[in-house]
C-alpha cells in the first residue's frame, strides 16, 4: 500500500489541470436535455477530442491515451473540480466504446469509433422495453434477417433511452430467434436514428425536458454489419456493457466529492439557521465521510483491477452507495436551503438553487436505473452472501 | 376526554372528499399549468357555493363560523388533490388573521367578501420569502420589517418565481410601506405573524398528511397493475415494506395535526410547539411518500407523464413552507428542553 | 373532539395516584426473570388484587373496576409515573382473562379468573414450537382425547413460554386432529404445569436470565374440562388473543413517554459531551414526538373503539412504532452514556446505566416477538393497502 | 498509488485467520466466561511462537519491527473471532506507545519481554473510564490529571466491573501518582494520550469490521438453514436485504479503516481525522449488522444460546471504546469545517 501519486500521476494531474483551465467555457453549458444545450456539448467533445482528453482510457492509435484506471480517476477528479460539461456522449464513449473494441470486427471498430470520438455521432441505448425495465431478459422487440441475409429488419419498441431525441445512434439488443425466451435468441444491432421506420417520442422527465425518449421500430432496414458479435449472441455482449456501465468508469468519486464539498460550503454559508436543525450537522458530515469513502473503496477497486482483478459484487455496492449518496446529498442542500428551496433555477429569486434542485431532480433517477437498488441489494444477498434464491 | 371527529365533520369530508376528487383531476391539474394564472375562477365559484370560501368566516359576516378543528380534515382533501386554489390558505390562515387583527371595519370590510366569493385575501409572511397567490389576491396582508401591513392589489409589484411545483404560484411583493395600511407593529405584530404562521404551518401539515395517502394509492395501484419478471411488482416484500412504512408512519403523523388543530382552535398555550411536531412529521412523511414511491414506480416515477409527480413535487414544497424542519424543531425543543416543560406520562393533554 | 378529561376522570387519577403513592415499594423489586423477583412481583399482584387494581378492566364481580380504556391509559400513565413494578401476570391478565370471558364456561371463569387475579396463578403462553415461531399454524404438538373422553394426552414441544420457568399454569394450542393442517384442528388447552410429564428447559436470553422456556409434554395428561372453546375451534380462540396482545392493552404510552422524559433528562444532565454529535439531539427530540405521537394515536383508538370501532391493521402499525421507537430510545441512552454504557447494572461503577442496558436488551425483543416486523409489515401491506399477496 | 495490501500481509492475515478460527471458537469463548480471568495462558503462548506479540516490536528488542498497517488485517480477524486476549492491545496501543515515550531504557526494559511473552503492558486512558485487562497486567501505563505513568502491577487496586460482553475483563483503576514513574506531563503527555487513543480507536474500528464480517456470515447460515412457512428464512426478500444492508456498508467501511492505518504508519498530518472518520463507520456498521442479525434470527437472537449474542455485546461494547462516535465526530467537524480543509476531488491523498 502506497497512498501518494507517483511523481507521472502528478505531472499528469498539472497537465490536465493546465488543459481544462484554459478551455473549459467560463459560462456553463445549457442543459443537454435541450436542443440548444446538445449542440453545446457535442461542440465540446470536439474540443476535448482536440485535445485528446475525450476518452483517455482508449488505445492511442484510437485517439486516446491509453490511460489507466488510476489516471482516469485523476482525470475526472480534475475534471468535476474544474466544473467541465457534462459528457453527452457517455453512452458511446464509455459503453458502447469498450464494447466495440472487445467485440467489434476491425471495420466496425474503423467505422464508428472515430465518430464516437470526435462527437460527430451521439449513441443512445436501446435497451429496456415497456414491459422489460429492470428485467432485460424479456425483450420482444425483435429483428428478422433478410432472405439474402444482408440486412435485419427490425420492429418494436425500446424506452427509457436517454438522450435519444437528438442522438444519431441507437445500440440495442433484439430478438432474431422468435422461438427463443428470456437470455438466448438476442442479437446486439447497431441502428441509425435516421433510419426510415424509426419514430422517436420524446419521454418528459420530472423538470420537464426531454430526457430521454421512446423509439419505435416499424420495419427498419438496418444493414447486417450492424451487428455486434454473433446473432444470438446479444446476451454476452450486452452483459460487458452492462458491467461497465454499473462499475466505476461512469461514476466518479470526483462527482460526490464535489457535491459534498459544495455542501460543507453551503452550510457554513448559512449555518446558523441550518443548525436549527442538528440532523443537518451531523448530514453534512456525513456527506464529507460517505464521499471520502466512495473515493477510497474506487481507488482500491481500480487498484485491484489493474493488478488484474475482477469486478465482481462491487458493481452492485458501488451503485446502490453512490446512488443513494447523491439523493441525500442533494436533498440536504434543499433542506438548508429551505423556502427557496422549491424554486427552478430560472426563477428571479433562486439564487444558488438552481444546481441543487437540478442535482435533486436528477438523483431520483440514481437509485432507479440500471437496476433497481432492490434489484442489486438481491444481487448483494444471492451473488456475494450466497443466500438462497428460493 | 374524545379524541374523535364529529359524524358531521367526516360527513362534511366526506363530501368535500367526493366533489374534489372529481373536479381536481389530474388532467385539469395539467391544463391549469398551461394557464397564465394557474387558477380557476369555476372552481372557485363552485367553493363559494358550497360554502366552503366562507368555512371560517363567522356567522354574523354571511360565513360558516367553524374553526381550524372543523376545517383540517379538508385541508387534509385538499392535499389529496394537491389543490391549487388558496382555499385552504384563506380559511385557514387569512380569515383568522383578519378576525385576529381585532380592527371590527377592516373585518367587516372584508369577510363578507371572502365569504360570497367576491375578494381573495392571501397573507404573506416574511419566513416563506415569497407570497403564494399574490396575482390573484384583492388584499395582501404582508409583513415587512416587523410590521404588518394590509395593501390592495393595485399597490403592489409582483415578480412571479416558478415553483418546481407548477401548482404553485410564488411571487416578490414590493409595495409602499408609506402608502400602506398598517395593522399592527412591535409585539402585537409579532404575535400576529406567530398566529398566522401556526396556521399556515397547520395548513401545510394537513395538506402534506392527504399528499402522502395520494401517493400510496398511486403506488399501490401502479404496483398492483404493474408487472415484472412475470409478477405483478407489488407482490415482492421490498416493494410492500416501502409502501407499509408510509403507511404505518402516516398514522403517527394524523393525530399530531389533529391535535395541533384543536389546540389552535382552543388557544392552548401547547399550541405552537403542537403546530411544530404537526409540521415536522407530516412533512417527513410526504417526503418518504415521495421517495418510496418513485423508487417503487422505477424509471416510470422518473416522468412527467405518470401522476405521480405532481404530488411528489407539492410534498417537496410543503417542506419548508411555514417554516423549515429546523424552524420547527427548534420551537419543539424550545419547549421540550425547557424547565418548565412537562413530560412524561400524564402530560399529552395538559395543555 | 374534546382533549381534556372530565372531572370523573380526573378523580379517578388522583385516587390511582394516591393509592400508587402510598403502596408501590419505595425499592425496585428484583427481577421477575429471578426466582426472587418473581415471588416478590407475585406478591406485588396480590396487593394490586387486593386494592381492586389488578385487572380494572374487568367487571367488579370478578374484582376489577369495569374501567374502559380511557380510564386505563389513566391508570398506566400514573403507573408508569410511580415507576411500580411490571405484571409478572400479564399474560394472564390482560391475555388469558379477556379470552376466558369471552370462551369460558362459567365454571372455568369461577375457577381460574380469581387464581389469576391474586397472583397465585402465574400463567405462560404455549403458542410458538421450534419450527412454528412467527407461523403459528404449523404446530404440531398433540392433543389426543382420551377414549373415554374425560382428558387429553399431550405431546410435543412449546417454546418462547415468557416466565414460564417459574409460572404455575400454561395455556396454548395442541393440534386434537392429526390428520388436519395448518389451522385447521387445532384446540386451546390449559395446561397445570405441574402434570406429570412436563419438563420445563429454560432458556437463557440476552442478559443471561431464563425469562422464556421450552416446555415438554411427554404423555401429559390433561382433564378435558381444561379445554377452551370447542375442539377443532383454537384457531379462532387463539386470534382473539393474538389480538389483545397487539393491541393497546399491553403496550401503554405511558412506558414510552416515561423513557422519553427520562431520555431528555439524561440528555440534559449530560448535554456537553451529548452535543458533540448533533445526532443525537435530534434523536432525543424525536423521541419526544414519537412518544407523544404513540400517546395521540393510542388515545385516538381508544376513543374510536369506546364508540363501538374494531381493531384492525392498528394492531400492525402499532407494533411497529413503539417496538422500534422503544429500541431507538435505548439505544441512544446507551449512546449518551458513552464508555460506561457496556457495565451492567451491579457492575459498581455503572452508576444510572443499569436501567437502560437491561431496557436496551428488552427492547432487542419488541421487533421480534408477537410477528415480527416484518410480518407486520406485510400485514399492511396486504390487508391495509390491498398489495397483491403473490 | 496503490491501495491494496501486499502478498505477505495477506497471507499473514490469512494463516492468523485460520489459526483464530480454529482456537477460538465460540465454545471456547464461552468456556473463558466460566473461568476467573477470562484470559487463557496457552493460547498466549501459541501468539508467542507464532511472533505475534512481537509483531510491533523493533526487530532490535526481539520482534518483528511491523507497524500499523501490516496489523490492521490481523485486528481484523481478532474482531471476527471476538477474540478476549489483549493482543490488539498489545501491538497497536502498548507496544507503540511504549516507543513514542522515548525513553530508551524504558522501551529496552519492556518491549523484549512483550515479544517474548514473559510480559503484558495495558495502556489505561481517561477517555474509556475503565482499564481492560487490567488483572493480567504486568504493567499498566496509565493517564491521570494530564500526565502519564508505568506502575507496576503490584502497584494498583483494581476494582471489577462487569461488562454486558463478557469477554471484556474491566476495571478501575487506583494507584499513588507519588510512588509511580511518570512517563510525561504536559504538551508531551497529552501527545502521547492522542497517539495511543487514535491506536486505541484504529484498534477498535479494525475488530468491528471483523465482527460485522462474523454476524453476516452466521446470519447468512441460519437463515439459509432455518425454514419457516415452509421456505428457507433467507429467501425472503426483507431478510436478504437486511443483510445486504450490512454488507454493502461494511464494503465502504473497511477502506477508510485501512487508510487510517496507513495514516497512522506513516505519521500522515490527516491521521487523527482519518482514525476518527474509520472508528464511526466502523461501529455503525457493526451497530447496524448486530441490529439487522438478531431480527432475522427472531427469537433465536434474543438467546444466551445461539452464539450471535457473544458477536452483538463486543459490536455494542466497542461502539464508545477509544471514543464516544459524538467524539470522533467532534475531531472530524474541526477538521471538515475548518477554514484550512481541502476538501472536494482530487484531494482524498493530501496527507
Amino acid at each position: 500500500m502506497k497512498l501518494e501519486y507517483t511523481p507521472e500521476q502528478t505531472a499528469f494531474r498539472a497537465e490536465v489541470r493546465a488543459w481544462l483551465a484554459a478551455n473549459v467555457p467560463a459560462e456553463p453549458l445549457k442543459s443537454f436535455d435541450t436542443e440548444e444545450g446538445f449542440q453545446q456539448h457535442r461542440e465540446w467533445e470536439a474540443k476535448l477530442y482536440e485535445g485528446r482528453w475525450g476518452m483517455i482510457t482508449w488505445p492511442e492509435e484510437m485517439g486516446g491515451r491509453g490511460a489507466d484506471l488510476l489516471q482516469w480517476l485523476i482525470f475526472e477528479e480534475e475534471y468535476y473540480a474544474a466544473r467541465a460539461p457534462l459528457r453527452v456522449n457517455q453512452n458511446g464513449i464509455f459503453l458502447l466504446g469498450p464494447t466495440l473494441m472487445e467485440y467489434g470486427t476491425d471495420e466496425q471498430k474503423k467505422r464508428f469509433l472515430n465518430g464516437m470520438a470526435t462527437g460527430k455521432d451521439i449513441w443512445c441505448q436501446g435497451w429496456s422495453e415497456p414491459n422489460a425495465g429492470s428485467d432485460m431478459a424479456a425483450i420482444r422487440s425483435t429483428a428478422t434477417l433478410s432472405e439474402d441475409g444482408s440486412h435485419y429488419i427490425i420492429n418494436g419498441q425500446k424506452t427509457w433511452s436517454t438522450r435519444a431525441v437528438w442522438a444519431d445512434w441507437c445500440f440495442g439488443m433484439f430478438r432474431t430467434d422468435p422461438a427463443s425466451e428470456r437470455h438466448k435468441g438476442l442479437t446486439f444491432i447497431l441502428v441509425p436514428l435516421e433510419s426510415e421506420g424509426i419514430t422517436v417520442r420524446p419521454i418528459p422527465q420530472l423538470d420537464g425536458l426531454p430526457g430521454f425518449a421512446e423509439i419505435f421500430f416499424d420495419n427498419v432496414k438496418v444493414p447486417v454489419d450492424c451487428r455486434l458479435g454473433g446473432e444470438g449472441e446479444g446476451w454476452s455482449v450486452a452483459m460487458a456493457t452492462a458491467g461497465f456501465e454499473r462499475g466505476l468508469m461512469l461514476r466518479s468519486p470526483a462527482r460526490f466529492q464535489e457535491t459534498a464539498k459544495r455542501l460543507v460550503n453551503l452550510y457554513k454559508a448559512n449555518q446558523e439557521s441550518a443548525d436549527q436543525d442538528p440532523a443537518v450537522r451531523d448530514a453534512v458530515l456525513r456527506a464529507y465521510m460517505d464521499a471520502e469513502a466512495y473515493a477510497l473503496t474506487t481507488y482500491q477497486t481500480a487498484c485491484r483491477l489493474m493488478q488484474g482483478g475482477k469486478i465482481g459484487a462491487e458493481a452492485s455496492t458501488n451503485k446502490i452507495f453512490w446512488s443513494e449518496l447523491d439523493q441525500q446529498m442533494h436533498g440536504l442542500g434543499l433542506k438548508i436551503l429551505g423556502a427557496r428551496a422549491e424554486l427552478v433555477p430560472h426563477a428571479p429569486d433562486a439564487g444558488e438553487v438552481g444546481s441543487w434542485l437540478d442535482g435533486w431532480l436528477f438523483s431520483q433517477s440514481g437509485p432507479i436505473y440500471a437496476g433497481t437498488n432492490e434489484i442489486q441489494r438481491n444481487i448483494i444477498a444471492e451473488r456475494l452472501l450466497g443466500m438462497p434464491r428460493k | 376526554m374524545d379524541f374523535t371527529f364529529s359524524e358531521d365533520q367526516l360527513l362534511f369530508q366526506e363530501s368535500v372528499r367526493d366533489f374534489l376528487v372529481n373536479e381536481v383531476t389530474p388532467e385539469s391539474i395539467r391544463a391549469a399549468w398551461q394557464t397564465e394564472s394557474g387558477r380557476s375562477d369555476a372552481l372557485w365559484q363552485q367553493f363559494v357555493e358550497m360554502g366552503l370560501t366562507g368555512i371560517t368566516v363567522p356567522e354574523a359576516h354571511g360565513g360558516l363560523g367553524m374553526n381550524e378543528l372543523d376545517f383540517v380534515l379538508l385541508a387534509q382533501e385538499a392535499g389529496y388533490v394537491a389543490l391549487a386554489e388558496p382555499l385552504v390558505h384563506s380559511a385557514l390562515v387569512a380569515v383568522p388573521t383578519i378576525m385576529e387583527v381585532g380592527d371590527s371595519a377592516f373585518a367587516e370590510q372584508w369577510l363578507p367578501k371572502i365569504a360570497s366569493g367576491e375578494a381573495k385575501v392571501v397573507v404573506g409572511l416574511e419566513v416563506n420569502n415569497l407570497v403564494e397567490d399574490a396575482h390573484i389576491a384583492d388584499l395582501l396582508i404582508l409583513e415587512k420589517e416587523g410590521a404588518l401591513y394590509a395593501v390592495e392589489a393595485g399597490a403592489v409589484e409582483l415578480r412571479y418565481n416558478e415553483s418546481i411545483d407548477l401548482g404553485r404560484k410564488l411571487f416578490a411583493v414590493e409595495f409602499d410601506v408609506a402608502a400602506a395600511h398598517k395593522l399592527a407593529d412591535g409585539q402585537k405584530a409579532k404575535d400576529l405573524v406567530v398566529f398566522a404562521l401556526n396556521r399556515g404551518a397547520l395548513a401545510a401539515a394537513a395538506q402534506a398528511l392527504g399528499v402522502a395517502q395520494r401517493m400510496i394509492d398511486i403506488s399501490v395501484q401502479y404496483t398492483t397493475d404493474r408487472k415484472q419478471f412475470g409478477v405483478a411488482i407489488g407482490s415482492f416484500q421490498a416493494v410492500k415494506h416501502h409502501m407499509a412504512n408510509i403507511a404505518y408512519k402516516l398514522e403517527y403523523a394524523k393525530t399530531p395535526v389533529y391535535r395541533a388543530a384543536y389546540a389552535l382552535a382552543n388557544k392552548l398555550s401547547s399550541a405552537s410547539h403542537n403546530v411544530s411536531h404537526a409540521k415536522v412529521v407530516a412533512c417527513e412523511v410526504a417526503d418518504l411518500a415521495a421517495k418510496n414511491s418513485i423508487q417503487v414506480h422505477g424509471a416510470m416515477g422518473y416522468t412527467w407523464e405518470v401522476d405521480l409527480h405532481i404530488f411528489m413535487k407539492r410534498a417537496w414544497a410543503l417542506n419548508s413552507s411555514y417554516g423549515t424542519a429546523g424552524f420547527h424543531k427548534q420551537r419543539i425543543a424550545e419547549f421540550v428542553f425547557s424547565d418548565e416543560a412537562k413530560l412524561g406520562a400524564g402530560n399529552t393533554f395538559a395543555a
